[in-house]
């Protein structure tokens, strides 16, 4: 293989790329190097076991992607933006929307997600940490590293260019030739597995760990909601494992599963993807409906109307969240009895998640609403999320849908779903949680601008693409003529985009002004909140609880406010075990990334041996002997007079 | 570590009760990855292509060996947890070695028979149902592989440090996967291998 | 408060729109039955939304300016609801209603937009084989004997029978004015019935993404009168060139390509994947299926007859 | 040594290769399509069962609900994925 067919060639923008990877990365090891960090970063971080540690790190993690992906978008707004642009050749726009897709669900949109139910569950639970802290830490580490492997082909080899939906054949070797969608089935392969894992140590946590007294229904919503994503999660990411290692096979070991010779169907790829798929929307958008409800009633200063019927909502919408993919192609040519049975399966869908809905408002009302930043974002969310939910009911119907698929429209729909559902969510909670992580509250003037910028332009660019779709324009077009009259629209839509990176701009913003600036929290509670989670003091102390709560009712910690009842009985205090830090994980996933990277080129013997370091980690695993530590009942006490000092 | 001496050793201790339960939750996600390969195998299952159909060359002897094998490697490290249960450490460990050997013997007579089949010319790569075939029987002929690695792993820590609650936890994990790995054959064997000689 | 400004405005423009430009959106201004249907679907479920966006934003913008705590009491602490049970029956009731009615509406369309247009029930369907290739779409008339590129010319007032697949990546078939889209795949056919009521020229094109010039793969609808039509097959019958398999070979390959136009079809030369030659039936060992083969055969010459 | 053996773990050990045999009749006698896999689903899921509480004990654990709730689930999905593929990919061409 020649150097230019390793190194991505030919794109100034791919140079300038190349240079700031080499430069950043000379600089963060310069950087540790001279400030003496690489033990700190070692022993605090990479080998960390805590869940609140690994909460965070996903969401740099997230956060870093929402800018590569944001990148990406901006990209293709302004090559869209006029008819007939020569910003981007096909090829490169068509790497574009692929990596978009890819990165902003499984790199942005779910490790966000998963960060946040890393940092609040256990604690919203009354629990020490998750039920298997280091199966945690090997979940980040595959998570981080995939996600870095499907970045690596930015400049190696060359990124996927099938969309994220790679079909085949479109995605086989016969028409994508380079090694995008090897990076694409490997990278995603890996972070998958991380994810699976990840949904069985929630799911067991859930169950077994919570706080005495606390029955199922007298979880808080955002539990009950990540109860049920590690369900989808469990249930339908090996759908995704197997699709992926048949990509694998048939790209690289010249099977005949997609193949269009000798028996193989083409769309059984699509079948297995959207089998997963449609599971996958639910995964993010799930725990966004569980972090509005914590945010609705905290802020409205209202518990949560109806709380059973938004549990048996959540529930319905799981199973059926099984029983709709076919929807994603209606025009495969299936009959009439194909179609129409997923067209009442998915409407049925609008009636849980309608349900919801009227709970929230219903939970406003009598209440007594405070705009907060987090709150903003979670009513915005209604009346936007509404939009994209009745237009999933116009695209549920098959006949209509024969209009509306692969056009603008149905790009516009999952927009207006998964950013006031995920993104919004997400952005809420991130700002909601963190003074409980950081000790102090971001700033609220700062945030309500970058509100205001990021929901105000989100309508700007995605309202357009509704009628450019009802009037023909499809999607993953790289350009378009004149005479279609596309252009003006999509010339709006690129300023919608402007605007939307000016809101993430000054939320990143926010996060610097109000680490040097922001007032410290020294009640744990700066919200007035209702769950567990306000209960102890901020920054949370490693062992989160010094004395495990015990729970009567639903929003235990608001009532032991409002009655003054203590969460704790009066016993002393006794040592708490804790697990030990390790660089397994971390040592695994690098050999993980390696294997992959190997996988990708076809490099046998080294992936082999990369392969073998992989069960070599596991194998230690098995055989160490490590029954963590106890943390002494005198450090406690130091602990929780040092953080609740000021208040007594 | 809290021990609680009226329940099993493997379910001794809360974390153990935790693995346990995480493992179940694990094999729940392996019927699904399971489910979608015989999805797989039954939608390609007639589209042979250029190549051979499953009555040409499923054959029913090696397919009855290694459903007796496996079936009787099940029963054995049945009796392991059960020789476990009543503290008889040498009877276990015999019963985990034999378990151990009759998977080998299981997975000597399936590589065989994938040998059999490339030299009739069935290879992966000749049709979509043989690449199916092949994909549905290689992941669960890797997963015995594993299970012989692991178990081996297992066998020896219990030689070396007895059966503790750690120790226990371990085969009795070991013993869940092993079991349902002989629950996923007999659909293969059902499924695949009668059906297609039906 | 800003957001509700900003929220109602945002509807009404999104009710602005739908009511007063559909004229001039593709998908609202149909030339045939077909889409006709398609058409009125849509405007119907857009009607059923507005009104449940209607009551959600009225309820919305009502609870945010009643219950704002600027406008209340220092000491007003909201009371403790567990829910109202009629209240949420009637907020699971009424969605069922309306997805009963949406199901209905439904499976109606589609059964009507998926066989031959009810109006044309009796007549005789004009076939035509559209089979995609990187990036271009080509034209087979079996009856007519003739074969074009990138642009089709169909009679008016006449059912159309569309046979779709494709050499290569998933593409899908979409006249927007004329009939909503359909995949074409490579080991399959599929088909798209249409008619055409309004003579013109009208676009169509591949709406699935198959790669680097997908967004050049478009083609033009010509629908003639049947006099003009008949004129047309006639005039290219006696001018354009016939089609060899070795001409063919070559406009397959990848490429963008103009119009072209010939005096024979390649279907003569490379059958489209149905009947016998249908990737499910690739020389396949089964004595089961060699009998499905004789029987598809004979649905096949009853096609072409 | 007869404690080794316990007597429910002999039963089911022999009826598993019993149910075996039975199920080869599928391969030994003519039968309709439908007989046999009806034969085949009775004896492989019978194994399945025997597998599940005697050798696996899913009955003695104290999360016998989530047990049960978990390997339903995993039921439903699976089958949904098998009928459901085999449904949209090979039955539904042959309706309209």
């Amino acid at each position: 293989m020649k150097w230019d067919e390793f190194f991505v060639t030919g794109e100034p923008m791919i140079y300038a790329a190349m240079v700031s990877i080499v430069l950043v990365s000379v600089a963060i090891v310069a950087g540790l190097t001279y400030f003496k960090k690489w033990g700190y970063l070692w022993r605090n971080w990479l080998t960390t076991v805590d869940h609140k540690k690994i909460g965070v790190m996903y969401i740099i993690a997230a956060l870093l992607m929402l800018f590569r992906g944001g990148v990406d978008a901006l990209l293709m707004r302004a090559q869209t933006a006029v008819p007939e642009n020569g910003l981007l050749d096909g090829q490169h726009y068509n790497e574009i929307f692929t990596t978009h897709g890819i990165i902003m669900i499984l790199f942005m949109a779910m490790p966000f997600i998963i960060g946040l139910m890393n940092v609040v569950i256990p604690l919203q639970i009354g629990a020490r940490d998750v039920a298997f802290p280091r199966l945690n830490a090997v979940s980040f580490w595959l998570f981080f590293f995939g996600a870095m492997l499907l970045n690596l082909s930015f400049v190696i080899g060359g990124s996927p260019d099938a969309g994220w939906s790679a079909y085949f054949p479109l995605a086989s070797t016969e028409f994508s030739p380079t090694v995008g969608n090897n990076y694409y089935s490997l990278s995603l392969q890996i972070a998958g597995i991380g994810t699976l894992m990840t949904g069985i140590n929630f799911l067991v946590t859930i169950l077994k760990m919570r706080a005495p007294g606390m029955t199922l229904m007298k979880m808080p919503m955002f539990t009950w909601s990540i109860l049920i994503t590690s369900v989808i999660i469990i249930f339908a990411f090996p759908v995704l494992t197997v699709a992926l290692a048949l990509m694998m096979l048939d790209r690289q070991f010249g099977t005949q599963f997609f193949a269009m010779q000798n028996g193989g169907m083409d769309m059984l790829w699509a079948n297995l993807f959207w089998v997963w798929g449609h599971p996958e929307v639910y995964i993010v958008i799930l725990p966004a409906f569980g972090i509005y409800s914590e945010i609705i009633a905290t802020f409205a200063r209202k518990n949560l109307y109806g709380y059973k019927s938004m549990v048996i909502s959540m529930v319905a919408i799981s199973m059926l969240s099984f029983l709709v993919w076919v929807h994603h192609f209606y025009t495969m040519g299936h009959g009439v009895m194909v179609n129409s049975v997923f067209s009442i399966t998915t409407m049925a869908i609008a009636i849980p998640t309608g349900v919801k809905i009227f709970n929230w408002l219903f939970t406003l009302r009598k209440g007594k609403i405070t705009f907060s930043t987090p709150m903003l974002y979670a009513l915005a969310f209604i009346p936007i999320f509404t939009i994209g939910g009745v237009t999933g009911v116009m695209l549920a119907m098959a006949s209509a849908d024969y209009q509306y698929h692969n056009t603008m429209f149905l790009v516009a729909h999952f927009h207006y779903v998964l950013i006031p559902g995920t993104v919004f969510a997400v952005i809420a909670g991130y700002h909601y949680w963190f003074p409980k992580v950081f000790g102090f509250r971001l700033n609220e003037k700062l945030g309500k601008w970058a509100f205001w910028f990021i929901a105000i332009s989100f309508n700007v660019t995605f309202f357009p693409l509704f009628i450019l779709g009802l009037n023909g324009m499809t999607r993953r077009m790289y350009t378009y003529s004149e005479s279609t009259g596309f252009g003006p629209l999509n010339m709006l839509s690129m300023v919608g985009a402007v605007g939307l990176t000016i809101g993430f701009l000054l939320l990143v913003y926010n996060i610097y002004w109000s680490t040097r600036y922001a007032k410290r929290d020294t009640t744990g509670d700066p919200w007035d909140g209702r769950s567990l989670e306000w209960s102890t003091p901020s920054p949370v102390p490693e062992y989160n609880f010094a004395k495990t709560p015990v729970v009567t009712k639903l929003d235990a910690f608001w009532f032991s406010k409002k009655e003054n009842t203590p969460l704790t009985d009066d016993g002393d205090y006794e040592p708490i075990h804790m697990p030990n830090n390790n660089g397994q994980p971390f040592i695994m996933g690098v050999a993980f990334f390696f294997f992959g990277f190997f996988m990708v080129f076809s490099w046998w013997i080294p992936a082999i041996i990369a392969g073998l370091v992989v069960l070599g980690t596991m194998a230690y695993r098995t055989f160490e002997q490590d029954h963590g530590h106890h943390i002494s009942v005198e450090e406690i006490e130091r602990t929780e007079k040092a953080l609740r000092g000021e208040q007594s | 570590m809290k021990i609680d001496h009226a329940k099993p050793l493997e379910y001794s201790t809360e974390e153990n009760r935790l693995k346990i339960l995480g493992f179940w939750v694990f094999l729940g996600a392996e019927i699904v990855l399971f489910s979608t390969l015989f999805a797989v195998y039954f939608t390609l299952v007639n589209r042979t292509g250029n190549g051979p159909a499953g009555s040409h060359i499923f054959e029913l002897t090696p397919v009855m060996v290694e459903t007796i094998v496996l079936l009787s490697s099940s029963f054995t490290i049945g009796l392991g947890i059960h020789a476990m249960r009543i503290g008889a450490k040498k009877a276990m460990m015999t019963f985990f070695g034999i378990t151990l050997v009759l998977g080998a013997v299981f997975l000597g007579v399936e590589i065989t028979e994938f040998v059999t089949y490339v030299h009739e010319g069935a290879t992966i790569q000749t049709s979509a149902f043989l690449s199916s075939l092949f994909t549905l029987l290689g992941t669960h002929g890797a997963h015995v592989t594993f299970g012989l690695l692991w178990g081996s792993a297992i066998l020896f820590q219990v030689k070396k440090r007895g059966l503790t609650p750690e120790t226990a936890n371990k085969s009795f994990i070991f013993s869940l996967y092993w079991h349902f790995l002989d629950v996923v054959w007999i659909f293969i064997f059902s499924f695949v291998y009668l059906k297609g000689m039906m | 408060m800003k957001a509700k400004w900003f929220l109602l405005s945002i509807f009404f423009t999104l009710s602005l729109i739908l009511s007063g430009c559909d004229n001039s959106l593709l998908v609202f201004d149909p030339k045939g039955p077909q889409a006709k249907t398609l058409s009125d679907t849509i405007i119907f479920s857009i009607i059923m939304m507005a009104g449940i966006l209607l009551v959600v934003y009225i309820l919305f913008t009502f609870m945010l300016v009643k219950y704002r705590a600027s406008k209340m009491d220092d000491s007003y602490e909201p009371p403790h609801e567990e829910g109202s049970k009629w209240l949420e029956i009637t907020w699971t009731i009424i969605p069922i209603i309306i997805v009963i009615v949406l199901s209905v509406v439904t499976v109606r369309t589609t059964s009507e937009v998926e066989s031959k247009p009810v109006a044309y029930a009796n007549d005789k369907p004009l076939v035509i084989y559209a089979s995609s290739s990187n990036w271009k779409w080509h034209f087979s008339y079996p009856e007519e004997g003739i074969e074009t590129v990138n642009y089709v010319n169909i009679p008016e007032d006449r059912p159309v029978e569309f046979r779709l697949y494709s050499f290569g990546p998933i593409t899908s078939f979409w006249i927007p004015q004329l009939a909503g889209q359909k995949y074409a795949m490579s080991d399959m056919v599929t088909k798209i019935n249409l008619a055409a009521e309004i003579p013109g020229s009208y676009i169509g094109k591949n709406s699935n993404f198959n790669g680097k010039d997908f967004a050049h793969m478009e083609f033009e609808t010509q629908v003639m009168t049947e006099k003009d039509y008949e004129k047309w097959v006639e005039e290219v019958k006696e001018t354009a060139p016939a089609l060899t398999e070795s001409e063919f070979d070559e406009l397959i390959e990848p490429s963008v390509l103009g119009r072209k136009t010939y005096s024979s079809t390649h279907l003569e030369f490379s059958p489209a994947p149905e009947g016998e030659h249908a990737g499910h039936h690739h020389g396949n060992s089964d004595e089961e299926t060699d009998s499905s083969h004789h029987m598809d055969m004979d649905m096949d010459m009853e096609d072409h007859k | 040594m007869k404690q080794l053996f316990p007597v429910p773990h002999v039963i089911g050990f022999v009826s598993s290769l019993l149910l075996s045999l039975i199920a080869l009749v599928v391969v030994k006698f003519d039968l309709t399509f439908a007989s046999g896999m009806t034969i085949l689903g009775v004896t492989a899921l019978v194994q399945a069962g025997l597998q599940l509480f005697l050798f696996m004990h899913v009955n003695e654990n104290e999360d016998k609900r989530s047990l049960m709730t978990n390997i339903a689930y995993a039921l439903f999905v699976g089958l949904v994925t098998i009928f459901g593929t085999l449904f949209a990919m090979l039955w539904g061409y042959n309706m309209i």
